[in-house]
């Protein structure tokens, strides 16, 4: 099926690659090229996919991924190229060409409409009926029968908002194949997604070919690329700096040409010194989660100044609400939270602040930033709220504005400067300004909420790196990330959270797998940490029995 | 430029200033000659002699001196109930409450001098106590929101009407002469007047200087101080203001509170500097002209006394030409209808060449949602909900 | 007696509210249905008058509406005015224009004396005189059993149409719509047109059936409260028909207490307001509302 | 309506009818500019109407504008107007003005520039209340039942309204003390639909006699009286002229105050040059200027010795027989 002469990896210089002859790909891209002003986010790219397999796009934030796939579907149109379906010429004026010609996309940021439910949803502008009457039947009956076949499975009936992300991809997924797509255009798929719900999107993708449908994926982690693709396009700039099929390339060479040579490591924090003073303890914490529910059941912990403690947990079983908790975001209900020494009655976030928290919240873009507000007003809100940066009673913008330019400098902010609103940052960005906000505040304690979604490679390992320096810097860390991978690279003491309790509290070391944690994770008691080789500090939590205090 | 107006550190790039201020010029222009023609319209189906008519609409304020003052005067008002919109709009809240607090405002005020003892300077007094009032009737519906969660777009309308009919019945019941055939106190002594500067012929009340210098207070609350970006703040993300610790319930019940001491003082302002005493129908919808005003200049506060001068002048000059042409008033009702619609289309230009057959600007409709990219991710929805 | 009164009184704040409901949900805040009420009140007149009938009344009050929709939907949709301003500027044109238009014909400033008198078509159940509930309901004007089935038209609009669903969808997440290949802004052309459809019909109750004759600025506030009644209602169809319908009781309580009792009028006639500010702050609901129109202009 | 600037004789004095308001009021303002409007025509005076809206804080500078201009009579109508004319009559002694439905004394203002007139509503109330309580006492009448109830709407709540509703009171109780009176306010005097809410309460309440005073909304209660089948009586001879709701009768007639014949007569009088500045003459029943009409429907469905009887309280109306109960 593959063509012969494009097998092997080949860094191409930019559009050098002439199309080549043969049997039509089920979908091509020649040249397509696209400039927003003055930045050319897509020069002359190329891109065959082959009838029925997994096509992995690679890149950068910013390589120009995203824009390639607007074109593919109709969002954005190319200034110059062409789009061919099975060697045929297509014009694709808007999406609704694209679904027409069965082209089907999800987003990275979900196009779904929260109050709506799944089947409203998926059939939003293709509803069956008569003009003046849905089929309500008929749909929930046609939905059903897709999903079935597919292996997607969500509640019709409900409405999207009260969907966890996974649920509301398989909902996007529905929505383009119920389009009647023959080709699946995935963007970031796996971002939001825990580890069990990327297995599940990635068996229904299996299901998906096998039936006939062709997908384009994009992703920023090479695990998932190995898993899945069958062929890779790397992007770099704009431009297409290799494809062929994923086999014949090892990771080292896809790192390499998605960043452009520089080396990407992540390091574990080391270990601190059991002689490290206390920097916070939490004791018989409880709090309440969304619906009202308790989320976390009497949890207690300690973190020792200058570690990094990763936070781990099936999705929904308190992890997040007890990071929340801390951060006074939620109300605590039980417990006794000590930071620096000092324990506060009534714990709001504010006050936490005020004691020496940092906190990176989970939803960058609500929480972490407001998106209009210039680089600067987002890096020093926090200080700003408690009075900082005033001079003679008014605010003091020009101090901000050049301590502002040394942040920029010190996290490699992209950007034209501290005035550029943050909306025009990529995600990677924004996330190293919260963390930028967070950490130079100097914090006893860091709180941070899944520090790398969505970034890519070379941004993750820059995040990672800032968060060490301030480990190094005695600043004590706790990581919630829903990638078990990413909290094995970087921290020093893993803890595992099974329904709103603490299961284990593992020092982290080479004995340590995500096979250990992911058994954890799903509240194997036999593999906890009695049976682990390594061994708990000190004033470990009591595992499994959930911390009475 | 909507959502980034909020909170600019520094001016915006000179370049784009100028190209910004071109544009307006061209579309200015076009909108001074469309509402001329539309006027003139509007002229010539009511007034006998539409060109006078016309002449003393545009040039009516400047007439005689006594007319400038007028015309100033009415700016003034609009300058500070436009402040006491920007005020909570900036803020991020919705509030249609500044008419019922400049009736509160004023009759707080009112009240006072009138019982009150003459004395010089009496007046401040007055100003002061309708600041307060002000402040606490705009209280209500900001703790409303804050702590129970109101709509303030609900509760701001429904205490407009409160305080008409409160305003109306403590007259009625407290403050209008025995031999009164119409709810009205007496005149407030003249040490309870505004006082006003002569320049020449001119009469320049004291509430011009006054509402400029709020104008500039709510510019540099909004912008210069702590309080006020934290009120920006949770005005443009709730989620952002809470993780950054600031004291969301605090700015909320505090921006509406504050731009409640603006239209309070607005209230005593009219009340000392034009009516000289309380009656019914005092605000006289100038707690909308307001939101008008606040709107046209995109809250932007230090654009305000412009906004008002403006808009006061082609209020003036209507009833300026309703004096001196006998046109009816609706004329210039209908007028200002017209003109805020041409002065507010934005795109004619870009819609004309959408119709021509070009692609459109991507970004069309009302404000939200954000572009694209800007929406809030899966997972903003999920805790969101 | 009295139901008869209520819902002569909740007819035009249930239609004028379902109206900013369908706006508000595609993304447009109608401020204007005041204005659209007060025009549609004329047209109704000038409609049923020199036509002789009450029908042709209605139509033109839809159609004068709906053409102040048109303004506010090609101001704000096409040419982006702030939502709000031009909101505005149309009660505006409503206000004075009303009165011009009544000059212009009667050579009168304040009512439509001299217009000849029309009236809505009443619809009577036959028998009903004697049945409770039916014998309040019997005779009420065709705008009022619209009020009645606005309700489950909505609920039908809502859930069972594609026009329905894409409204939902258009307010909340215009991008969805683009991504399904539909265009927001024709939504809200139609949703825009609905409500200044219904708010004609409102209208029209209120001077071809309540009253019959036009008196300037007659609506006095009543497609405020319609609005109100929509938020009060958290923007949905039966929390909507309810809040507006609770308008109606509070006003005919009002007006029962002002006949029977000697309190003092401005007491009484703030009883609705002071009602619904009991009503939201007990509940404290927290309304999920995108706040919008407010800030850019320039 | 406005702006009738033309037309006027050069040698005549020119007259500005300044209203601080808005016309289309139904009733106060609209009835003034008729008047005035009807003597400038007969007598070629140069006459124009000032409307300056509703907005207080307009009324003083549009005031002071009017008078620094050509016309040399003002007439200004209503309470909130007093000092303001005042000021203005002391600042253009060469003026006239009239003032309405407010006396100014020369020496509290020291001007003597003005010629007051004030208005006897309550003898306007009261005719109506004693038709009502005839109408009653009389038996028989058509639309008239054997309820004891009527009732009395005014627009907002203010001194002037009062005066017609406490007079309809006293009109009641002089001839048929045992009737019941409802009375309410509608808030306003446009807003019809309140009008109509307030009348169909009433009338469910019992009343067949109603009595309105308020403006633009006296078309609600019209209404709700033709369509309950009982009479209303209005204030203008407007309303007695076209009691007609839907081709039924429901304006029985009216209980005049008219503001037009006082200001014609004061225009008249301008011109004449025989304006009697520095006094105040209380127009009623005495003036011929307060009464019930002799409107069609009165005539036919009024029994004649009530009619008479009308007649009779009217003419000792005017001899001041009521007015202990009458004045304030
Ligand atoms: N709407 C836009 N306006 C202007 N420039 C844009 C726009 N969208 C994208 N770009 C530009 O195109 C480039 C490519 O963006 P794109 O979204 O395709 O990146 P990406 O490869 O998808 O990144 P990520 O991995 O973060 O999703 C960006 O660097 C940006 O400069
Ligand atoms: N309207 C715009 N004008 C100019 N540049 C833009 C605009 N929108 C986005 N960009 C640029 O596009 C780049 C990438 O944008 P995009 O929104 O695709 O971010 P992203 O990298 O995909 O984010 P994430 O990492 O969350 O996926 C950024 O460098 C940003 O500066
Ligand atoms: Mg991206
Ligand atoms: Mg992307």
């Amino acid at each position: 099926m593959l063509m012969t002469n494009h097998d092997l990896a080949t860094v191409e210089p930019h559009g050098a690659g002439e199309p080549p002859t043969g049997p039509p790909y089920r979908l091509e891209a020649v040249k397509l090229s696209k400039a927003y002003g003055q930045l050319t986010a897509n020069h002359e790219v190329s891109l065959r996919v082959t009838s029925q397999s997994v096509h992995a796009v690679l890149g950068e934030n910013g390589a120009g991924k995203s824009t390639l796939m607007k074109m593919l579907y109709g969002v954005e149109q190319p200034d110059s190229g062409q789009i061919r379906l099975d060697g045929v010429p297509v014009k694709l004026p808007n999406p609704k060409a694209a679904v027409a010609h069965g082209i089907g996309m999800v987003f990275q940021h979900f196009g779904l409409v929260p109050s709506l439910t799944a089947a409203e949803n998926i059939a939003l502008g293709v509803e069956p009926g008569r003009p003046w009457r849905i089929d309500k039947r008929e749909i929930l009956d046609s939905i059903g029968a897709l999903s079935d076949a597919m292996g997607l499975h969500v509640d019709l009936k409900r409405p999207v908002a009260r969907m966890s992300t996974a649920q509301q991809q398989r909902v996007e997924i529905l929505k383009a194949l119920y389009r009647g797509a023959r080709v699946l255009i995935l963007d970031e798929p796996t971002a939001l997604l825990t580890p069990q719900e990327r297995r599940a999107l990635f068996d229904a993708v299996r299901r998906l070919t096998e039936a006939g449908t062709t997908v384009l994926f994009i992703t920023h982690k090479l695990s998932e690329v190995a898993e899945l693709a069958d062929d890779v396009t790397i992007l770099r700039r704009g431009h297409v700096v290799g494809h062929g099929r994923h086999a014949d390339f090892n990771t080292a060479q896809l790192v390499e040409l998605m960043v452009g040579g520089r080396p990407v490591t992540a390091r574990r924090a080391p270990a601190p010194l059991p002689t490290a003073p206390k920097a916070a303890s939490f004791t018989g914490l409880s709090v309440t989660g969304s619906q009202g529910r308790e989320a976390v059941h009497g949890v207690s912990l300690d973190l020792r100044e200058g570690e990094v403690c990763g936070l781990v947990g099936v999705d929904g079983n308190g992890q997040l609400e007890f990071l929340e908790g801390i951060a006074g975001i939620r109300p605590v209900t039980a417990g006794r939270i000590e930071i620096g020494g000092v324990a506060l009655r009534r714990w709001t976030h504010r006050r936490a602040r005020a004691a020496g928290l940092g906190y990176v919240p989970e939803d960058r873009l609500s929480a972490g930033v407001v998106p209009a507000f210039p680089i600067v007003d987002n890096m020093f809100a926090d200080r700003i709220t408690y009075g900082g940066y005033r001079r003679h009673g008014r605010l003091d913008k020009s101090r901000m504005r050049s301590e502002a330019v040394r942040l920029i400098e010190d996290f490699d902010i992209r950007c034209t400067g501290p005035l550029q609103p943050a909306e025009r940052l990529s995600g990677g960005n924004i996330q190293k300004v919260v963390l930028a906000r967070e950490i130079s505040r100097g914090p006893k304690v860091l709180l941070v909420a899944e520090p790398t979604r969505g970034l890519d490679i070379g941004a993750a390992a820059r995040i990672h790196e800032a968060l060490a320096d301030a480990a190094r810097e005695g600043t004590a860390i706790l990581v919630l990330s829903s990638d078990v991978d990413e909290v094995l690279a970087i921290s020093s003491r893993i803890c595992v959270f099974h329904e709103g309790r603490l299961v284990a509290d593992l020092v982290n070391g080479d004995e340590v797998t995500a096979e250990i944690i992911g058994a954890l994770m799903l509240g194997s008691a036999e593999d906890g940490p009695a049976d682990s080789p390594a061994a708990s500090p000190a004033d470990v939590a009591p595992p499994a029995a959930g911390g009475g205090a | 430029m909507s959502a980034s107006e909020t909170i600019a550190v520094v001016p915006r790039q000179s370049g784009a200033w100028r190209r910004a201020v071109l544009r307006g010029g061209g579309r200015l222009a076009a909108t001074v000659a469309l509402a001329i023609i539309v006027i003139f319209v509007l002229l010539a189906m009511s007034a006998d002699d539409p060109a006078a008519a016309l002449g003393s609409l545009l040039s009516g304020p400047f007439t005689s001196s006594f007319r400038t003052g007028q015309w100033l005067s009415d700016s003034a008002n609009l300058m500070l109930s436009g402040a006491a919109v920007a005020m909570v709009f900036r803020a991020g809240q919705f509030s249609l409450g500044a008419e019922g607090q400049i009736l509160v405002g004023a009759l707080a005020a009112g009240a006072a001098v009138l019982h009150l003892p003459s004395f010089p300077g009496v007046f401040v007094v007055g100003l002061t106590l309708g600041a307060l009032a002000g402040f606490l009737f705009g209280l209500v519906p900001g703790l409303m929101k804050a702590y129970g969660g109101s709509d303030e777009i609900v509760s701001t309308l429904m205490l407009n009407y409160v305080a008409t009919y409160g305003f109306a019945l403590l007259i009625n019941r407290y403050l209008q002469p025995a031999s009164a055939g119409y709810p009205v106190s007496d005149f407030f002594d003249p040490a309870a007047f505004l006082p006003s500067l002569r320049i020449g012929q001119l009469t320049i009340g004291l509430a011009l200087p006054f509402a400029i210098g709020c104008c500039v207070a709510v510019w540099y609350l909004i912008n210069w101080t702590k309080t006020g970006f934290e009120m920006g703040a949770v005005g443009a993300s709730v989620p952002f203001a809470q993780a950054t610790g600031m004291r969301v319930r605090r700015s909320v019940w505090l921006s509406m509170a504050l731009s409640g001491l603006i239209a309070g003082l607005a209230g005593a302002v009219i009340a000392e500097g034009s009516t000289h005493r309380l009656i019914v129908g005092l605000s006289a919808n100038i707690g909308f002209d307001g939101i008008l005003v606040a709107l046209l200049t995109a809250n932007r506060p230090l654009l305000i006394p412009l906004a008002a001068v403006a808009y006061g002048y082609i209020r003036t000059g209507g009833d300026i030409a309703q004096l001196s042409s006998g046109i009816p008033r609706e004329v210039i009702t209908t007028l200002q209808g017209f003109l805020i619609l041409a002065v507010t289309a934005r795109a004619p230009l870009a819609w004309i060449r959408h119709r021509a057959g070009r692609r459109r600007p991507a970004h069309g409709g009302p404000v939200i949602p954000g572009p694209a990219p800007l929406r809030a991710a899966a997972s903003s929805q999920r805790t969101g909900s | 007696m009295l139901l008869s009164t209520i819902l002569q009184n909740a007819a035009p704040y249930v239609l004028a509210a379902t109206g900013c409901l369908l706006a508000d949900r595609a993304g447009v805040v109608n401020i204007a249905s005041e204005g659209m009420m007060l025009f549609g009140a004329l047209a109704a007149v000038l409609g049923a008058g020199y036509s002789g009938f009450g029908l042709v009344g209605l139509l033109a009050a839809i159609v004068v509406a709906s053409l102040l929709a048109a303004i506010l939907a090609i101001f704000h949709l096409h040419l982006r005015a702030n939502l709000i301003l031009a909101g505005l500027a149309v009660n505006l044109l409503a206000t004075g224009g009303t009165v011009l238009v009544l000059y212009s014909l009667t050579g009168r400033t304040g009512d439509s004396s001299g217009i000849p008198q029309g009236s809505l078509p009443e619809i009577a159940i036959p028998g009903a005189e004697h049945v409770p509930v039916l014998a309040s309901l019997s005779g009420q004007s065709i705008v009022v059993w619209l009020a009645l089935i606005s309700l489950p038209a909505t609920l039908y609009l809502w859930h069972r149409t594609r026009l329905g669903l894409y409204i939902r969808a258009a307010g909340e997440s215009e991008s969805a719509l683009v991504e399904s290949g539909l265009r927001p802004n024709r939504v809200r052309w139609a949703a825009l047109l609905l409500s200044g459809l219904l708010c004609g019909m409102a209208g029209a109750q209120l001077s071809l059936s309540t009253t019959h004759g036009f008196v300037r600025d007659m609506v006095a506030g009543r497609g405020f409260i319609a609005l109100g009644a929509m938020y009060l209602g958290a923007r949905t169809p039966v929390g909507t028909f309810v809040a507006a319908s609770l308008f109606g009781v509070l006003d005919a309580v009002a007006t029962v207490l002002q006949v029977r009792t000697n309190f003092s009028t401005q007491i009484l006639l703030s009883i609705p307001y002071v009602a619904i500010l009991l009503a939201l702050f007990l509940n404290g609901q927290r309304l999920r509302r995108v706040r919008r129109g407010i800030g850019g202009v320039s | 309506s406005n702006g009738s600037a033309d037309g006027g004789d050069p040698g005549k004095p020119a007259v500005a009818l300044f209203i601080p308001g808005q016309l289309g009021d139904g009733g106060f303002f609209d009835n003034s500019q008729t008047g005035v409007k009807e003597a400038g025509v007969r007598l070629g005076l140069k006459v124009r109407t000032v409307e300056t809206g509703p907005d207080p804080s307009k009324w003083a500078p549009a005031l002071n504008d009017v008078a620094g201009g050509d016309d040399q009579v003002i007439i200004v109508g209503t309470y909130g107007m007093k000092q303001i004319v005042e000021q203005a009559a002391q600042a253009h002694p060469e003026k006239s003005f009239v003032l309405y439905d407010v006396e100014s004394t020369p020496a509290e203002c020291g001007c003597h520039n003005i010629y007051s007139i004030l208005y006897r509503y309550s003898e306007s109330g009261f005719l109506a209340g004693a038709l009502a309580g005839l109408l009653h006492k009389a038996g028989g009448v058509e639309r008239i039942g054997s309820g004891n109830t009527v009732g009395v709407i005014g627009g907002q709540d203010i001194p002037v309204i009062q005066d017609y509703i406490n007079g309809f009171k006293a009109g009641v109780a002089q001839t048929n003390p045992s009737l019941k009176v409802l009375s309410g306010y509608a808030g306003s005097f446009a807003d019809p639909v309140k009008g109509q809410n307030l009348a169909a309460q009433m009338i469910s309440d019992g009343a067949d006699v109603l009595f309105t005073a308020a403006g633009g909304t006296d078309k609600g209660v019209i209404q709700a009286a033709a369509e309950h089948d009982v009479w209303a009586i209005g204030n203008s001879l407007t309303q007695a002229d076209d009691p007609m709701v839907n081709g039924k009768t429901a304006v029985l007639t009216s209980a005049v105050t008219s503001v037009d014949t006082s200001l014609a007569d004061a225009v008249e009088k301008a011109a004449a040059g025989t304006l009697p500045l520095g006094t105040t003459v209380r127009f009623g029943a005495k003036q011929k200027t307060n009464y019930v009409a002799q409107s069609q429907p009165y005539l036919k469905y009024v029994p004649e010795p009530v009619r008479g009887e009308i007649e009779k309280i009217t003419t000792e109306m005017a001899d001041g027989r009521y007015d202990s109960v009458l004045d304030r």
